[in-house]
């Protein structure tokens, strides 16, 4: 049990996503100007990440490491990524149109979010147990989460703040993301 | 557009780091040192114009409703060659990119051009704009690592520049890159806003 | 129902094109890259033991347990005689695993040389620990007595001094070294006092 | 080797299934005609239109809610492709709008009752007898429209008056309603010749006040072969006007005109048009300016 802990913490806090592994920076920046859909954008992230999370394990296991072609994993797991965001598009349209109309062109860029693979990879790398994998993953999902709302809810009120002219939009929410991710580099001593 | 202007509009007009800010993730990550930033940035643009290709190739072809995975199995496969031929005849700077390499796959802006460009455009105009997307993603990674490498580690392409003592180490952890890319884009903007309307 | 099976078939045809095109370029470079590997490995090894000229990895032989920090025991031969044993230990640093080779010399029972293979620590601080200046540091050291790691210069004779800044990494690495002297000191030890004789 | 191509296959056929059972079970009805459309998009998102993207303007013109002329990034070619999608033709949509200041009192032109150092805003400067400048029908060059602006299309001349770029403005009505004197007026892209002036004073006493003041002499209205332009009356005086449905930019007034309070402007290029396709930064996002609706 003390292993399960100490991936979550390092997942949500040490070793973000996000602010410390750089994946998913496009996504990160793109959808966090509003509350509602950086939730939104989380929730799906999350659900694909976990769902991919468990199919890359199981196919790694029980097709890739017993035929000895682990060189296909990149193209493996990319294939199941894209097919699994294009299932969960149609999903969304049919179901919550709202929520769909929200993300729009950020749900197809969550194929290529690369926190989604890179958490697939490191699954690998740090070879998991299917339980380790996907709390590892629900992890690494759920420190996604926490930085994009962490994110939105900063960006929101710097709406009515006066930034200069030219810092307006990205390079200020970059520079927030600077500050963020120092203030995470705290954590790393933590384990 | 005619194919210079194709060529072009990838290096400053629409510059994928700079203008429309896609590949943010390599850009943030792997340009701690100038080496590792150009020989992202070549490893980048072999993929894009190889995957560019290919698409528009077969763009009559691929059904809409399976074009995304179908886009993302073809890029899978040339960075996967791409990773093998890297690992066997350029070792070092395989080991300095490490996992960045397979993120290639991932990068929005290959995904992005394929689906905005090549799935629409005959093989030379996605050509052009495959080179170009890539030397201005390559001068754009270029730029961002010479800040980093100089003011984080005091040298540049390894040559020792400023001494031990004063470089700013932080520059090459995370918040680094991200406060030189936001300085970056600030700046283009006023440039940007002087010159052009 | 048609055009479902067309949908399935045009991707099992550009997965199987893609298929084919990796498994083409992988039997290419899968030689190149275990080429790589090899000499790699040969290159850390005789930068930790010089004079040794063959390495048969020997892990079987002598790790019987699987060991926490123990990963590799390679002999290192001189003209056929085992002269070196060179140890492959991965211990916690400070942001992951830091992997290191520690050479040890059969005849004086010294530490030859101790060389950080890979480490993921905060670059300009952990990661100092592979440059040459802190390696040279367990060099000639005897592997009779436990390293500890100094803050200050060290005064006792197995005392190594710690990276400025980076205690965790200099234990990390300290640490390794020690579980591999234990290790020469338990297995090859004895064969020091009996055959002293011959080897000098 | 084959065991990896067949592998892959394998999922990529099953995950291709999948899919395709997927896209049939949850079939969406999309108006086929949206995606048409898109196609031919120039596909910046520039927010020229007013609407969220390529994709939401697609969408409003198959429901018939916006007007297609609105997509400055796509000129003449793409009103003719939605024509052809939507089976209406190009005339019958209106003609896509922009801001135009009609007062050229710069500081050269007209005079000055006082110097203002007071607050820089129109309708502070114009609470005290009418703002500094002479004339009280003129632009009072405190530059509330550039500021109201959300697309940055007005930025304050050298001369004090403002510059509309004719390429950023989208017709949001924004800085028409901002503008204590109401001398910016929203006009068809195409039309070149506009009265600019207001001054509804006799022409004796607007003569001296400002030197490209309209002085009612009605050369422009004896000369328009269209009988395009009128002095009419207007507030309490009357002034030279342009009536746009008649008007066929022939620019005769705009020569006669002894004090140059016509002029005719160069015509705006289509393919300056196409250029303002470049995606923003930061699309401004929706203002509520209204243009989506019907106008």
């Amino acid at each position: 049990m003390q292993e399960y802990l100490i991936i979550i913490v390092s997942a949500v806090l040490i070793n973000n996503i996000v602010l410390s592994q750089f994946l998913g920076i496009c996504p990160f920046l793109g959808v966090s100007k509003k509350l509602s859909s950086s939730l939104g954008m989380g929730g799906a992230v999350s659900f694909v990440l976990v769902l991919s999370g468990a199919i890359t394990w199981v196919v790694r296991h029980y097709i890739l490491v017993p035929f000895d072609i682990g060189y296909m994993q990149t193209v493996a797991f990319i294939l199941i990524i894209a097919s699994l965001v294009q299932f969960v598009e149609m999903v969304m349209r049919k179901f919550t149109p709202p929520l769909y109309k929200a993300l729009g062109i950020y749900l197809p860029l969550i194929t290529t979010n690369c926190a989604v693979l890179g958490v697939a990879i490191i699954n690998v790398q740090k070879d998991f147990s299917f339980g380790k994998a996907m709390t590892h993953s629900l992890a690494h999902s759920a420190g996604f989460t926490l930085a994009l709302v962490l994110m939105s809810g900063i960006r929101e009120r710097m709406e009515d703040a006066d930034i200069p002219e030219s810092m307006q939009g990205t390079p200020i929410a970059l520079v927030i993301a600077a500050l963020m991710s120092i203030s995470f580099l705290g954590f790393s001593g933590l384990i | 557009m005619s194919l210079m202007q194709e060529f072009t509009k990838g290096i400053i007009k629409e510059n994928p780091l700079f203008r429309l800010v896609l590949g943010t993730c390599p850009a943030l990550a792997v340009t701690t040192s100038v080496e590792n930033g150009l020989g992202m940035g070549a490893a980048f643009t072999g993929v894009l114009l190889a995957s560019n290709i290919a698409i528009s190739l077969m763009r009559s072809i691929i059904p809409a409703s399976v074009r995304i995975p179908a886009y993302v199995v073809i890029i899978a496969s040339f960075v996967t060659m791409t990773d093998q031929l890297m690992h066997a005849f350029t070792p070092s700077l395989y080991k300095a990119l490490g996992i960045f390499i397979p993120l290639i796959v991932v990068n929005c802006i290959i995904l992005g051009r394929a689906e905005a460009f090549a799935s629409r455009n005959s093989v030379l105009p996605s050509i052009m704009d495959a080179l170009g997307m890539g030397l201005g993603f390559t001068i754009a990674l270029g730029l961002v690592s010479a800040f980093r490498e100089v003011l984080g580690a005091g040298s540049f392409l390894g040559i020792q520049i400023l001494p031990e003592s004063i470089p700013a180490i932080l520059m090459i952890l995370p918040p680094g890159g991200f406060i030189t890319l936001g300085c970056l884009l600030a700046l283009l903007n006023k440039l940007q806003k002087k010159y052009a309307w | 129902m048609g055009d479902i099976i067309k949908l399935g078939l045009f991707l099992m045809m550009v997965a199987a094109v893609a298929g084919l095109g990796v498994g083409y370029v992988n039997i290419k470079a899968a030689p190149l890259i275990e080429k790589q590997i090899l000499e790699e490995k040969i290159r850390s090894f005789k930068e930790v033991y010089p004079e040794g000229d063959k390495v048969e990895n020997e892990t079987a032989k002598y790790l019987t347990a699987p060991d926490k920090i123990l990963k590799e025991v390679n002999i290192a031969y001189k003209n056929g005689t085992p002269a070196g044993v060179l140890y492959l230990a991965e211990t916690k640093g400070y942001a992951g695993p830091v992997t290191i080779l520690a050479g040890f010399d059969q005849a004086s029972g010294k530490i030859t040389a101790v060389k950080v293979l890979n480490q993921t620590e905060t670059p300009g601080l952990g990661a100092k620990a592979k440059d040459p200046a802190f390696q040279n540091r367990y060099k000639g050291k005897d592997s009779a007595v436990a390293l500890e790691v100094s803050k200050t210069p060290p005064t006792k004779e197995n005392q190594i001094q710690a990276i400025t800044a980076s205690t965790i990494t200099s234990k990390a690495v300290t640490k390794g070294v020690n579980a591999a002297r234990e290790h020469f000191v338990a297995t090859f030890g004895a064969t020091k006092q009996v055959k002293t004789g011959t080897v000098q | 080797m084959l065991i990896a191509v067949i592998s892959l296959a394998v999922m990529g056929g099953l995950f291709g299934i999948i899919l395709g059972i997927a896209g049939k079970k949850f079939a969406v009805e999309v108006d086929p005609r949206v995606e048409e459309l898109l196609n031919f998009m120039p596909g910046a998102n520039c927010g020229a239109c007013g609407m969220a993207g390529c994709g939401a303007f697609a969408e409003a013109i198959v429901a018939g809610e916006v007007n297609p002329r609105l997509c400055a990034p796509g000129g003449a070619s793409l009103y003719e492709k939605i024509a052809a999608i939507m089976g209406t033709d190009v005339s019958s949509y209106e003609e896509r709008k922009v801001a135009q200041l009609l007062c050229q009192g710069g500081f050269e032109q007209s005079k000055m009752l006082y110097e203002y150092k007071g607050v820089h805003d129109c309708h502070l400067a114009l609470a005290n007898f009418k703002g500094p400048k002479a004339c009280n029908y003129g632009c009072v060059r405190m530059g509330n429209c550039s500021r109201v602006c959300p697309f940055g299309a007005i930025q304050m001349g050298s001369d004090g008056l403002p510059v509309i770029n004719f390429y950023l403005c989208t017709g949001c009505n924004k800085c028409v309603v901002e503008c204590p004197q109401q001398i910016l007026q929203l006009v068809g892209v195409s039309r070149q010749v506009h009265v600019r002036c207001l001054n509804t004073d006799k022409g004796k006493d607007a003569r001296p006040i400002c030197t490209t003041a309209c002085i009612k002499c009605k050369l422009c209205e004896k000369n328009c072969p269209e009988d395009a332009v009128h002095v009419v009356p207007f507030g309490n005086g009357t002034v030279a006007l342009v009536d746009y449905e008649k008007c066929t930019n022939c620019g005769i007034c705009a020569a006669k005109c002894p004090t140059k309070a016509i002029q005719k402007n160069a015509a705006i290029s289509e393919e300056v048009l196409r250029e303002i396709g470049i995606p923003k930064d930061e699309e401004p996002g929706c203002q509520s300016c209204g243009v989506c609706k019907p106008l």
